[in-house]
């Protein structure tokens, strides 16, 4: 590893990463596409679509709709299942690229489906961490409901970290009147991060049907349009609670990366940018160097110590 | 090879009330683009963060030239109408899989059926099984007169029928009324469909159980290169089930049995 | 009023109103410098600045801070105090334009500041109705606090209905976990009707100083960015009550406009868009005719009718 | 009368590195702006909401044309340094109250103070004020040698004092150190002063009490017009309490005295 890549690393529980830009889940599949556009190696880590127990064909279609810097997606985690995720999709990736710390996104409908998922896709020479989905709003059951309430968050991630042997990191939602309390709650359950923000709710109505665009009705604002707000909630996050964040939501360049790091995030996630321009995020690796010298940042993990108050 | 290619606007032309052919110079002409396949055009304005997919209407390595034919229906289009010449454009692609014409031989009969926006990777298509010596005739489909547009570009390539939903333009009627009409009696080694909803369904049907009949689909998009899950069809192998083709990269070009429209 | 009008009209408790457009409170002053730019008499209403029972000056500067197709503000609630705008303020805007029926939004931070405001300010002759801010995010104490917890909102307005003789909109906050609740808490309080929504809450930073821009450090996110939200949130509250709503959040242009009379609101605020182009009132007012016939909307008390179920 | 005028594109120069004068045709050339007035400029992609506000630095009536002159400092003027001739702006003015500069008569002396981007109202300032016949003389502050734009365009209305913060073009120092040098021995009729906030301090604690000296505030606006609050000062005389003003209506020229840095 070269002087210049050092200034990029960060160390987070279980992932000790080149630099801290990954792919989001939802935003990459299972990395079989992007991989033939670029070298996954360069990325600091990756977090493939979301494994349920079972195949899920997902949400009906249109699933996504445009709005103003964002976009709405309620693809409803489609996915081929936990079964061939880990027969299949993860074997692929870790043969194809064997420097890349895989993230896998774990979601469900109840309690016990989670656990099943984090026991069989959370074992370290499957993937590095595991990215519990408490918070995706697009299905009807499981999801969200988990996300917003503080007894259930602690008591599924209390039984997700449990069950696997990796680090577990909580996706919390933003659809919250207050995500410190969350937060707090979690965090007695022992987890080893968390990563923020999912998709905050949102619609939109065609003029001409006078119905909503999407077949689920909602779906997930994501994209520039909620960075702002990812930005606080991240804050607030830091604020009341020590344990590392994945941040995410509505980063598009190197300086908004920085931003999130400066916001509190240890590392960051690129979520909708990846639908705009599928190079995004080696173009943001390579652009960070020089964006760090524009504002005298010398390393990410001096940005990190003296945002935290630890003197370098 | 998929890369975001930079081009630049060599002319943009009105060819019937909102329906516009942009000439983009660039090396994407070059990258070895399939009859049927499409990019996906960054709007030239950050509020729009999705891109927006289009066939490839016309290929020239020669000149490392494409064309673009587009009607403005919203937000997206509007803005593409005023970019002038000069211009640069972010163009993703190429995408998707085209047309399969490789089986054809020299005389082999096809049929073409376009209607409306769909008539633009037709168009290339076209220009590839005319080199193929192919024998094409061609069903088109308006909604009406004043946006007919192409029609003596697919007249070079074969007998060419156009029907008008309002009648105020060639014959008047759907497309099934066309194909019982003037089509009925022949024999096609390949039938290739790209329009409406409506259209598409119809050839479906109307060629159920044809080896070579393909029609090309349409979806609400988002990434192009099917890292989004956003643009699936059901299969009808499995209408229920969790088995699903992305239009983006398991399409846009499927044969007419495989998906659920 | 011609019958070209006729097809803008719509009702609303203590607002009979010839179109649905008022500029949204904080986003018009008191009316006197869009009054110089064009006849306000055009307008459906007008939603002038918060009123507090003493003058206050605000958060310190800098007070905004723009956001990917939208803007932070943490104004704080600047104004005059309810006793200039009572006595200079409203008298003014009346005398010049007497067509126009005034919104006054009215905040505090504790029960009694809110109520002797209501009391003071609320009367038929001075304004029209009343806007209660109970979800200003951008001050210390009362603001927000009441509009996220269910008791809150509903004593709130239960005492604030009472002190006032016009009719009382409940301005509802997007920061909750759930708006179904507070709304239908507050409904048993008896307003006249909802406005919603009120500003999201977001932060940015510099990159230069690594500190937040706003001096408040969080401030109101509005504009564009927040439209899939609102349309979501005014969804949700007339999904569960029947109260008539002043919709906001985002809103640009004429096609905004219906776009959130379907998802159900009765009029709709311009809030952020005045700042972008202070003539957009006048606008969209002027363009509705024609994008409604594009849409096959022959009156706006058709779409409403046709939207809640009735046969018109 | 303030519009929001849709101006042509004339030219744009970059005078120096990342700072462009651009030259603008339409109707607010003749809609009276003063000296110090400003206009809030639409920036040509709808991701950015908010205008940037600029400075007039010349007017042209019988052209029809203004000009402005800015630094290229985040992501607005980026794009404002990309339009070409015959692109179109949308320019919200003429804002905020100018100089006032009725009160002169001719030979009365001035001094012009002015830093960087701050320059630029200053030069309309100055070509009014030769109109009237009235002595200049200026000091014009920058941060290095490759910065220094409009030096001779200044030095065309009188004495010109030119200062780099590095000293690397002129007398090296900064705005106290040059006023203290070159400019102690005068009496002036009128100050006055643009620039970044520290001059402006400096200028408002050097002139204190002369009844005629203004500065032009910068702040983070939103409107424009004074309807969202966003752009307020303090006053001196309340500095802890409610009064206010705004620098976009009731400034962006105040009086030294008036408003709390
Ligand atoms: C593979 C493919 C090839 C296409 N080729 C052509 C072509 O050659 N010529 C042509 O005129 N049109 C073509 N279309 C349709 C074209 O993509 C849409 O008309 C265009 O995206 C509309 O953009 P807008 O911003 O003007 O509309 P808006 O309605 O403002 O767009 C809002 C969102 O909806 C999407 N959208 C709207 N209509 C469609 C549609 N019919 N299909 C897919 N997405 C849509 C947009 O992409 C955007 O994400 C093609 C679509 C696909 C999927
Ligand atoms: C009355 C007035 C007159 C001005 N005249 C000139 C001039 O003639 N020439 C010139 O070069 N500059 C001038 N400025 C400063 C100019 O407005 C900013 O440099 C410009 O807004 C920066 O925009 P940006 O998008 O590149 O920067 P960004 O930092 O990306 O802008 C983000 C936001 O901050 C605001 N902002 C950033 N810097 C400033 C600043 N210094 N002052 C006010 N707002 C700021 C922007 O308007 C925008 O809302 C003037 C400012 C004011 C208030
Ligand atoms: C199309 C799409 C699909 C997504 N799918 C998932 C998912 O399966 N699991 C998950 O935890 N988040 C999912 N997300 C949320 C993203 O991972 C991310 O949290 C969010 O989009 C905010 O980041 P962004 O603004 O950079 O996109 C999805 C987002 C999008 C746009
Ligand atoms: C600068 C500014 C000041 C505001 N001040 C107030 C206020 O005093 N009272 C209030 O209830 N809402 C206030 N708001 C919120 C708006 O009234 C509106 O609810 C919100 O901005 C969403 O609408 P928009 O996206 O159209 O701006 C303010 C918004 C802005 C941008
Ligand atoms: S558009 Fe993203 S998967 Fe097809
Ligand atoms: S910028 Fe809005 S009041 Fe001054």
């Amino acid at each position: 590893m070269t002087n210049e890549n050092a200034r990029l690393n960060v160390d987070l529980p279980g992932l000790t990463l080149k630099n801290p830009i990954m792919p989001a889940s939802g935003c990459c599949g299972f990395g079989e596409e992007l991989g033939n556009l670029y070298d996954l190696n360069q990325l600091g880590a990756i977090m493939i679509k979301a494994a349920t127990s079972r195949p899920r064909f997902g949400n009906e279609t249109p699933r996504v709709s445009e709005t103003p810097s964002g976009m709405l997606n309620a693809i409803g985690l489609q996915n081929p299942g936990v079964d061939e995720i880990v027969a299949e999709k993860i074997p692929n990736l870790k043969a194809k690229f064997n420097q890349l710390p895989i993230i896998a996104n774990v979601a469900g409908s109840s309690e016990s489906d989670y656990v099943a998922v984090c026991r069989q896709i959370g074992q370290p020479e499957k993937i590095a961490a595991i990215e519990l989905n408490i918070s995706c709003p697009n299905v009807a059951h499981g999801g969200m409901e988990f996300g917003v309430d503080p007894e259930a968050a602690y008591s599924l991630t209390k039984a997700c970290v449990a069950a696997a042997n990796v680090p577990v990191y909580v996706k919390l939602s933003p659809n919250v009147t207050d995500i410190r309390e969350i937060a707090q709650a979690v965090a007695k359950a022992n987890p080893a991060g968390f990563t923020l923000i999912n998709t905050l709710v949102g619609m939109r109505f065609d003029l001409n049907t006078k119905q909503p665009i999407l077949a689920n009705r909602t779906g997930g604002l994501s994209g520039p349009a909620v960075l702002p707000v990812a930005l606080r909630l991240i804050n607030q996050v830091k604020s009341v609670c020590d344990l590392p964040i994945i941040g995410m939501g509505g980063v598009n360049c190197a300086k908004d990366v920085l931003e999130m790091m400066i916001a509190g995030a240890d590392a960051v996630a690129i979520g909708t940018a990846n639908l705009t321009d599928p190079f995004v995020c080696p173009k943001i690796i390579a652009d960070l160097p020089n964006v760090m010298d524009q504002y005298h940042i010398t390393s990410l993990k001096d940005l990190i110590a003296q945002r935290n108050g630890v003197s370098v | 090879m998929i890369k975001d290619y930079t081009v630049t606007v060599e002319q943009q032309v009105e060819l019937a009330p909102t329906i516009f052919e942009l000439t983009l110079n660039g090396a994407i002409a070059t990258a070895g683009i399939t009859a049927g396949q499409f990019v996906n055009v960054k709007i030239p304005d950050d509020q729009y963060i999705l891109r927006r997919p289009f066939g490839v209407a016309e290929v020239n390595e020669t000149k490392a030239q494409i064309k673009l034919i587009y009607r403005v229906v919203g937000e997206g289009t509007e803005i593409m109408a005023k970019v002038q010449p000069d211009d640069q454009l972010k163009v993703l692609g190429p995408l998707g899989h085209g047309f399969p014409i490789d089986f054809l031989q020299p005389k082999d009969r096809v049929l073409i059926v376009g209607g409306g926006t769909g008539l633009p990777p037709l168009y290339e298509l076209g220009r590839r099984l005319q080199q193929k010596q192919v024998q094409m005739e061609m069903a088109l489909g308006f909604p009406t007169r004043e946006r007919v547009f192409y029609e003596h570009e697919f007249a070079a390539f074969g007998e060419t029928y156009v029907s008008t939903d309002d009648g105020t333009y060639g014959i008047q009627g759907t497309i099934i009324d066309l194909l019982n009409q003037k089509f009925k009696a022949h024999e096609y080694q390949a039938i290739y469909a790209c329009g409406p909803r409506g259209l598409e369904i119809a050839v479906s049907n109307y060629f159920a159980g044809h080896p070579n009949a393909y029609i090309s689909a349409e979806a609400r998009m988002a990434c192009g290169i099917g890292i989004c899950n956003a643009c699936v069809l059901h299969t009808k192998a499995d209408p229920n089930g969790p088995s699903e083709k992305k239009v983006c990269v398991d399409g846009p070009v499927f044969h007419i049995d495989e998906v659920l429209l």
